[in-house]
């Protein structure tokens, strides 16, 4: 089956974020994106758990979304405007996708 | 007082809580899902809010309320001030990451507040209805005060980025909501609504109580247990000494008030309190440079327990002894 | 009926939904956990059919019930044919997703029934207790004949693929088999049941509803913010119309059965109702061409609310007219 | 005994339980959440617990504690031996997989203690409240005999890496803590606590049982459907058994004691219920090499039911004869 | 540590579809897959989130499976025929394994 | 924007081994790691699903850590050794961030 190259973006952040980063990758023309949960986690700010967690303060979730290569930039320069002052992580990656024509 | 303590201490409520403490230290697996400890603090705020509710439409509204969410803002407005200042004095807390802390100790917590509210029904003793109000209006002013603060130090993003949104998303904040929005549906329905309701939202309360107070108990030993690392004396001796500086304050204002013995009670310990749900996204939004892992581990993991096991006893004391 | 209406606007269950419509509407991040809306939703339906079962075991089954049930499934083969006219006559929806909407608006919503068994028990109007069978069995005729009316335009998944296994999907659906699992268990342990289960499955349900209906209307509120494109004048006419000729055909059938009030009212807003829940799931599978968006903003965001806040007293009132 | 079995045949607690089986087995998608299931479980571990605790607090500690401790925990010692032997002399299971399975059975389920209590609830029987205590004895010995005999096959896991470890956190398993922590909370709080908790604890533990029964049959069911090639003759017949022979050695031990016909029903059930919770983790610690889904097939697909619908009535009745 | 290649196929499909591709996945003699939630998220059809739902309608979840490239063609023809006509989409990508023979 | 490559590890393992393995890393010195849930799942041991589980015997998660590609092999030994004998398995693809010095 004939497949495409495209991008794969990774957004690892705060709850308390999100709305404003799901805005940026709006604005900047992405075709979709989707949110996966995390349930714990470790990093250079300490250890933390969803598990019984009433405030969503220190919990992290993960931004999926597939982007055209030549969107990429644009999409890297708005979110990591956000991101870099706060908790959290931007990954790229290559994927190759069926329907080139929905990202 | 004595009598008082004990009997605190040996209620389920405090007993649970050390239990879910106890068990987070020993690092069993004992855990609470997420999506049942929202769902017992969106109960424990629904069940307090419609109570609040059905007590004013009883008793009705008096010039008090008034009175009593002007102390509440004012508190809530100078605290973070004196919590800034000690912090300074005594700690080695940089300015931004003091006056995030500060900001959390102005503001009041819910799970104080339901907690209080528990003693008070156990104890019988009433409290107004309204206080449910003075509680939802002392959320935000310490937010302000601590961000005036921060500003000479960090351009913060609440300038930057849109203020506005960040005061709205405060204001609109899911417990302040249901706190209100159940209170609302409380006065509108009076003792129609209470009959109906009585089984769930007030006589199933000290248990689901109990459940979340577990809750609150493990995740508090989890986060003692991470956060070790900021305890230092200084600190540690703040998140005790200003609860009770709060207190003080609270009191003074609410004898000329004349507030009764139970709602005396409710003030002292909202100003005792330190947020833990409203107050720190609203940091991370605002400072984010701030560690947020600093405030909530004194908030939770000491002020909570300490207001928990000795300061409500306390302050319910102190409060039937100043109240007229 | 003036007071009905204003009895029923100022009810716990309608504020707290409009509390949630509202919040959802500020953009409040006041939230119920997916797994919470699912035990309270559980929880529904386990209580109605439990007792509906019990009910049963008490009175006895009368030849109505087999009456009533034939009233329901021709209600459920017939109004997507009127449905699917209404909407090709007045809208602009294409034929597919026509035909999908005519499906919901054919079959009845769990949710609903939920609702105006709570506001008759609040008004101590007595149902009988088989309504629970009539309304599993008009869940699913309506999907046939939208599929058939689809066909001519679309080669529907469900023939290429399993028919048979889609509709074995349906019948099966959760939400019918906890409503007749826990209808029968309520017929077979009768009043030793009830009484066992009473404080958990009875006198908490108006406490349950409300939590439930609070999370209804967040969900609704977020759906109508997102969904309001496709609320074009004659759509949205069409899902406050076609509810009310539901009513009328359901009112004209329970008349001869000679149902009572109780059930009549129950007929009624059965009828009246659009699936949100088996139908939705169900267009998936077979008609993936369909957007789902439209129909749940329809049903969710606009029937369900004018059901709940006019229809419901509406349906009731008149039913205690017409009826024996 | 007839009649005692035809009532729990019909209790809704076996009703719900088959609904659940039943709706798993059409492959219907009805489910409960993980966090719901797990709210379940908490909240019936904490009941038991507690009324455990209140009961000991009204009638005082007997020397027969120490003497059901003991008989429990020589129960837990011995009983994997039989079984091993057992399922080695008619299966064709593997040494591993075979002990394994053995410390299940040795090992006693949280899920049939409530099941049973329940039962003894609805027949009015009391029980001693510190059967709750010989139930989190009998939880560990079982695994340390099991990894006694799989050590002469393969080295476990639990050698080459932290034995201590791993016992620790069988010893604090969560379900453990829940269990034993409510029973001292309901001992140090007494009259005054069961009070306060009653409505939430207490009587809406029928209904919350109902739940979970559900929950644990539709989990059974898709376990069934699953694990449908693990179940040999022989190895289904050891599930049947084996219950059998743990319960007939438990009455040995609880008429010399002279348990009351309530408690000796429970520490029958005990000896003949198989574990689902602790041991199945702990297995996955120590002996990877185990197949899980063998065990938990065996425990919740077979034991279980077989316990709940015939063996618990059974185990009832023998008591009440056997018992002074 | 001795690594082998692999592809990584991600299915984002509606809940309501998971037991058919499943199904298909297994057909296609795939080793296995996994299921991981999504809590929110944006597309062409609009936004949606998981929270407080009682209706699977609306709600998205990712499949992964890890298969070998010789096996991938058949696994996307399979799979790619039934998410075809529904909201969701595939990608692929390239990762590397440890335990070749699992997969 | 200016990226640079690491390496993504995706351990997909049974839940009562989790701490034994974030012990693990953290003693590899990765300087993070994310728990993402797995709601249901097919392999050579069967099927399994998380729904209405009270126990966590028969439930994976998929633990994420993105590491520099120095320390991969370390972090692959110390980990490998512990998820061989056990239900679940490793995968290592590529990425690229934007902070180097995070990882
Ligand atoms: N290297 C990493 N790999 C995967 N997740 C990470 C990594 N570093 C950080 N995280 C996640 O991001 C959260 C915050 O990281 P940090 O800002 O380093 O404290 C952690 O708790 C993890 O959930
Ligand atoms: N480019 C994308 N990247 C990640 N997730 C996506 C993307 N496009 C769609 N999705 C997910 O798939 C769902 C349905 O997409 P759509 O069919 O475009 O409406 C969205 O709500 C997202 O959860
Ligand atoms: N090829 C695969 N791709 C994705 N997940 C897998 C794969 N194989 C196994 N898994 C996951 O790991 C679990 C245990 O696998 P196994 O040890 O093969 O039974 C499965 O139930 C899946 O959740
Ligand atoms: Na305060
Ligand atoms: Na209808
Ligand atoms: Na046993």
């Amino acid at each position: 089956m004939q497949t495409h190259p495209k991008k794969r973006i990774e957004i690892v952040t705060e709850m308390p974020m999100l709305r404003r980063i799901t805005a940026r990758l709006d604005e900047a023309g992405v075709t979709g994106w989707s949110v996966v949960p995390i349930l714990a986690g470790h990093g250079q700010s300490g250890d933390w758990t969803a598990e019984g967690q009433i405030s969503a303060t220190r919990q992290m979730v993960m931004l999926i979304s597939i982007v055209d290569a030549a969107r990429l930039d644009a999409v890297l320069d708005t979110v990591f405007a956000v991101v870099s002052t706060h908790i959290g992580f931007v990954t790229v990656s290559d994927v190759a996708v069926v329907r080139p024509e929905k990202f | 007082m004595i009598d008082l303590a004990l009997q605190n201490l040996l209620s389920p409520m405090v007993l649970f809580f050390v239990l879910g403490l106890g068990a987070a230290l020993a690092r069993s697996d004992l855990s609470v899902p997420e999506a049942v400890a929202k769902l017992l603090a969106l109960y424990l705020l629904m069940s307090i809010g419609f109570r609040g509710g059905v007590e004013v439409a009883h008793h009705g509204l008096t010039g008090q309320l008034v009175a009593a969410i002007a102390a509440g803002v004012l508190l809530s407005f100078t605290m973070p001030l004196i919590a800034y200042g000690l912090l300074r004095a005594t700690s080695r807390l940089d300015p931004v990451n003091a006056a995030a802390v500060a900001a959390h100790y102005g503001s009041i917590s819910a799970v104080t507040f339901v907690a209080v509210t528990g003693m008070l029904s156990q104890l019988a003793i009433a409290y107004d209805g309204y206080m449910v109000a003075v509680a939802a209006a002392m959320e935000t002013p310490a937010i302000v005060t601590a961000l005036m603060i921060a500003r000479r130090y960090v351009k913060s993003e609440a300038e930057t980025v849109e203020r506005g949104q960040m005061m709205r998303e405060v204001l609109f904040n899911g417990s302040i909501v249901i706190l209100l929005g159940a209170f609302a549906i409380g006065a509108i329905t009076g003792t129609r609504g209470a009959t109906l309701l009585k089984p769930f939202l007030i006589d199933a309360f000290p248990g689901f109580l109990c459940l979340f107070l577990l809750d609150m108990g493990l995740v508090a030993g989890r986060g003692l247990a991470q956060g070790r690392r900021y305890l230092s004396v200084p600190v540690t001796a703040f998140a005790i000494v200003m609860p009770l500086i709060g207190a003080t304050l609270a009191a003074a204002l609410a004898v000329p008030i004349g507030l009764s013995p139970g709602s005396t009670a409710v003030l002292i310990t909202l100003a005792a309190s330190a947020s833990y749900i409203a107050v720190p996204a609203a940091m991370r939004l605002a400072l984010p440079q701030a560690n947020p892992a600093i405030a909530l581990t004194l908030s939770l993991g000491v002020t909570f327990p300490f207001n928990l096991v000795f300061g409500i006893p306390l302050y319910i004391a102190v409060a039937g002894r100043i109240a007229s």
